[in-house]
């Protein structure tokens, strides 16, 4: 009986062990591809620079403190923006940049915020600000760890309290069977 | 057919039965030889009742084999039902069927032939042949323990699986009961009871089987003999037991 | 208490550990998913979460069919330890997934296959339990709940044809900001969700293994009481 | 040797005879439906849209209510004497007493729909006589009473019978259901069977693999 309670423990242990190894590797792998920074700008477009066929060379962009940058794009550079029906598009500046440079003119005249994240200069996305949203998203998220973790703290205390109501009971019984 | 070679009815090795926290069975072993009468006797709570529904197939065994004529029983469980019959505390009977059809549904169970006549004979023989169109529902406790025996019987099993037959019955009934078993008996077969009628069933039995804390405390090929010794291991099982549970937790 | 529960279990401080470096990831490492916004974060705990509950679903009908063929006791117990822990995670997967849904769906609920399917499961896997905690105690209720535990995986993938199937006739209702948009992450979403992943994973060990000694206390409170109620005999019940 | 099937009809058969006596089983299955049709009579606005969005669910989902109730009366007629006891003191194997109190519920539940869904058709101005409607009808009873059949005998010893039986019952049964509700709306809304094959096939099938899987393991059930 002793022994069925350490086996599968200690087989768990060497399972876990292994994954956390694998983990390691695997991190210390990825994080030599993550070494350019990458950050995250907010605010209103100020200029759109298009080539002949109107396609979306450059853009530039103020943000709440009147700083303004301008972005470079890259084929990658991927687009969610809405049109103030409130539909979205989604595409990317290999696919359809001149369109990414009609909806952008459209944000310039609505004052439209967006956000736009980028490395080195290149914007590698251009999405939808979604103002105000922000501070009750983050209500979901807490709410999300909140119950989790009060959930699982719960079920371990209902745990502990059954497993010392079950030893109590065994240790009385056994000190009465001497 | 199972083979009978082994000349033993019942063999049960090292069984172990719990329900829960209750111990009901307890290492039991037990052979019983073929063509006898055997009365399984215990205080309430012994394990008469649960070894024979285990004998009957209805309860499985933690531990342990059973086997009945030779043959396993958790492996041959059908080949092992064709030779036995079984009344057991409840009549099972469907109370909304007559006598005729609860018997004619229960001979098709038994894959029989020959079913009307074979009827007829076994409602003689327990002596239930005149209300034999009446709805079940209708009959006293003692008149469906009887059909009950029919039931049992029709399809002229080796062995018979008895659980306190008497009760209910009226002595006339008592003295037919008798007289089936001595009947069956003679003709080589093998019975298992209980009873809760101590006296009548040491002067029918050829064994007594006294069964204690869920295995066998005594052992009589000789009842009538030990008719004293069996008193004595009765009473006194029943004073360790409720001297036992009268001490404090 | 703190005694019982074993707070120093390896696994336990092993995954209080990895849960440390997995919330340091979610919150300070891994860039804001641009088109849901901060509330993308509740899928590294949502995913883990539901992974959980599917191997306590997989433990529980594995564990069944082992009970039914070998009847030892042990699988009984990884079974019922496991299907507790499952449905805790079960739970949790249904109500973190539904409070992700309502801001970027803008729904609360909808008809979408995997949905449907952790949902019906989930509600099989709480009868499973609550079979268990009706039916009278002894060897038939270990057999009757490893048979549920069996049919709850055959009927695993017939539930997910059929929501899939319904699913597909019945569009499911996603109208919110992000529904259709791809995540703009990559490779560090798969990198936070694998650290989470494995953080999840020994606290459903450590759970599991909580319950089912547990359950081994009770198996073994059972077995002294029944020695103490037959232990009259002078050979002894041992 | 009497054959299986005759064993397993001669069950079918003292099944269907105890229900022309004391009728419990068809009169609660189908009165339950016809309740629940005419509370959504009232609780909805039935025209002819709504009928045919809403029919074929209140249709189904009637019925496997009611059928909980009927299965739980079924198996509890044959607990009451201990019967069932009687049953398995026979010398045949359990699958055979599973196959024929199967086959008892699949005619109890049969006969309660052959009450249930013309007055459905009444009630909900849908066209349902068709030969679909009797397949789709068939496969889901079939379904019904083979898993209804199992779990009944095994909530039997459990202390809430009949709230055990509902939650076991339900969520094993739902993707019959759906495949039920699905191809009935297919029905009514004029389609063909090309429409509903894969709806039939998964009922087929769940049918399948709950029968036999059912008969492997019912005599697990029965001994305790």
């Amino acid at each position: 009986m002793r022994v069925t309670n350490s086996v599968p423990r200690a087989g768990a242990l060497r399972i876990a062990l292994a994954m956390i190894v694998a983990f390691g590797v695997a991190i210390a792998h990825s994080s030599t591809s993550f070494a350019q920074d990458s950050s995250v700008a907010s605010g209103i477009v100020v200029g759109v620079e298009v080539d002949d066929s109107g396609n979306l060379t450059r853009f530039a962009l103020s943000d709440s403190t009147g700083t303004v940058t301008t972005f470079d794009l890259s084929f990658e550079t991927k687009y969610g923006l809405e049109n103030q029906a409130g539909d979205r598009w989604v595409s990317s500046q290999g696919e359809e940049s001149a369109e990414a440079a009609r909806r952008l003119r459209d944000h310039q005249e609505r004052f439209a915020p967006i956000t736009v994240s980028f490395a080195n200069g290149v914007a590698s996305s251009v999405v939808e600000r979604e103002e105000g949203k922000l501070e009750t998203n983050l209500g979901y998220l807490f709410a999300v760890f909140g119950i989790t973790w009060a959930l699982f703290f719960a079920y371990v205390l209902y745990m502990g309290t059954k497993q010392q109501v079950l030893q109590h009971e065994i240790a009385k019984l056994k000190s009465t069977l001497g | 057919m199972v083979s009978q070679a082994t000349q033993l009815a019942v063999k049960a090795e090292v069984v172990v039965k719990n329900f829960g926290a209750t111990s009901v069975l307890h290492d039991l072993n037990l052979e019983l030889p073929i063509g006898e009468i055997t009365v399984l006797m215990g205080t309430n709570g012994a394990g008469k009742s649960t070894l024979l529904r285990i004998l009957a197939t209805l309860t499985q065994v933690d531990s342990g084999t059973v086997s009945i004529f030779g043959a396993d029983i958790a492996t041959n469980g059908p080949a092992v039902r064709a030779l036995t019959g079984s009344v057991l505390h409840s009549p099972m009977l469907y109370a909304d069927m007559s006598v005729r059809e609860n018997l004619m549904f229960f001979a098709d169970m038994y894959r029989l032939e020959n079913v009307d006549d074979l009827i007829a004979q076994t409602t003689v023989m327990v002596g239930i042949e005149p209300r034999i169109d009446d709805r079940v529902r209708t009959l006293s406790h003692g008149f469906q323990k009887r059909v009950a025996l029919a039931r049992a019987l029709m399809h002229d099993p080796q062995l018979l699986l008895l659980d306190e037959p008497e009760s209910g019955l009226d002595s006339q009934s008592v003295d037919r009961l008798d007289r089936i078993l001595d009947e069956y008996r003679s003709s080589g077969r093998t019975v298992v009871m209980t009873t809760h009628i101590v006296e009548h069933a040491l002067e029918l039995a050829d064994r007594a089987v006294v069964l204690f804390d869920g295995r066998v405390g005594f052992n009589s090929e000789n009842p009538q003999r030990d008719r004293e010794a069996i008193q004595e291991i009765y009473s006194a099982n029943r004073i360790s037991i409720s001297s036992l549970e009268s001490q404090p937790q | 208490m703190f005694k019982v529960l074993n707070l120093l279990d390896p696994l336990l401080v092993l995954s209080a550990a990895l849960m440390g470096v997995t919330l340091y990831l979610i919150f300070q490492w891994v860039p804001t998913e641009l088109n849901q916004g901060a509330v993308q974060r509740i899928l590294y705990f949502h995913v883990p979460v539901a992974w959980g509950s599917m191997l306590g679903i997989f433990v529980v009908s594995g564990s069944s069919f082992m009970y039914l063929w070998k009847k030892n006791e042990k699988w009984d117990r990884l079974a019922v330890a496991s299907a507790e822990v499952g449905v805790v995670f079960g739970g949790l997967m249904l109500l973190t997934g539904m409070i992700w849904a309502r801001p970027v769906w803008a729904v609360w609920w909808t008809g979408e296959a995997k949905l449907t399917t952790a949902l019906i499961l989930f509600f099989i896997y709480v009868a499973y339990l609550m079979f268990r905690a009706y039916f009278p105690p002894g060897g038939q209720r270990q057999r009757l709940a490893a048979i549920i535990g069996v049919i709850g995986a055959i009927d695993t993938p017939i539930i997910y044809f059929a929501a899939n199937l319904w699913s597909q006739a019945h569009p499911p209702i996603v109208t919110g900001p992000a529904a259709d948009a791809e995540s703009t992450l990559g490779s560090d979403l798969g990198m936070v969700l694998l650290a989470s992943t494995l953080a999840f994973t020994f606290i459903f060990i450590y759970l599991v293994q909580t319950r089912y000694k547990i359950r081994k206390s009770e198996d073994d409170l059972v077995e002294l009481k029944r020695t103490s109620t037959s232990s009259s005999m002078p050979a002894g019940a041992n | 040797m009497k054959g299986s099937l005759a064993i397993i009809w001669a069950i079918g058969r003292k099944d269907l005879l105890l229900e022309i006596r004391n009728k419990e089983v068809v009169v609660s299955v189908a009165g339950f439906a016809l309740l629940v049709l005419v509370i959504f009579t009232f609780a909805i606005d039935l025209n002819q849209g709504n009928a045919k969005l809403v029919g074929p669910g209140v249709l189904w989902a009637g019925i496997a209510f009611a059928g909980v109730t009927g299965l739980n009366r079924a198996f509890a007629l044959e607990v009451e004497n201990s019967t069932l006891e009687a049953l398995m003191l026979a010398p045949i194997s359990r699958d055979l007493i599973y196959l024929g109190k199967a086959l008892g519920n699949f005619l109890f539940i049969a006969v309660a729909q052959i009450i249930v869904i013309p007055l459905f058709a009444v009630l909900f101005n849908l066209i349902v006589f068709r030969w679909e409607m009797l397949a789709i009808a068939l496969l889901t009873t079939l379904g019904f009473s083979a898993v209804g059949t199992l779990f009944a005998a095994m909530s039997v010893r459990v202390r809430a019978r009949e709230v055990m039986l509902p939650l076991l019952f339900l969520p094993v049964v739902t993707p019959l259901l759906m495949a039920a509700v699905e191809s009935t709306s297919h029905m009514v809304n004029g389609r063909s069977w090309s429409d509903m094959a894969q709806w039939l096939q998964l009922a087929v099938a769940f049918d399948v693999a709950f029968i036999v899987v059912s008969a492997f393991i019912f005599q697990h059930i029965l001994e305790d």
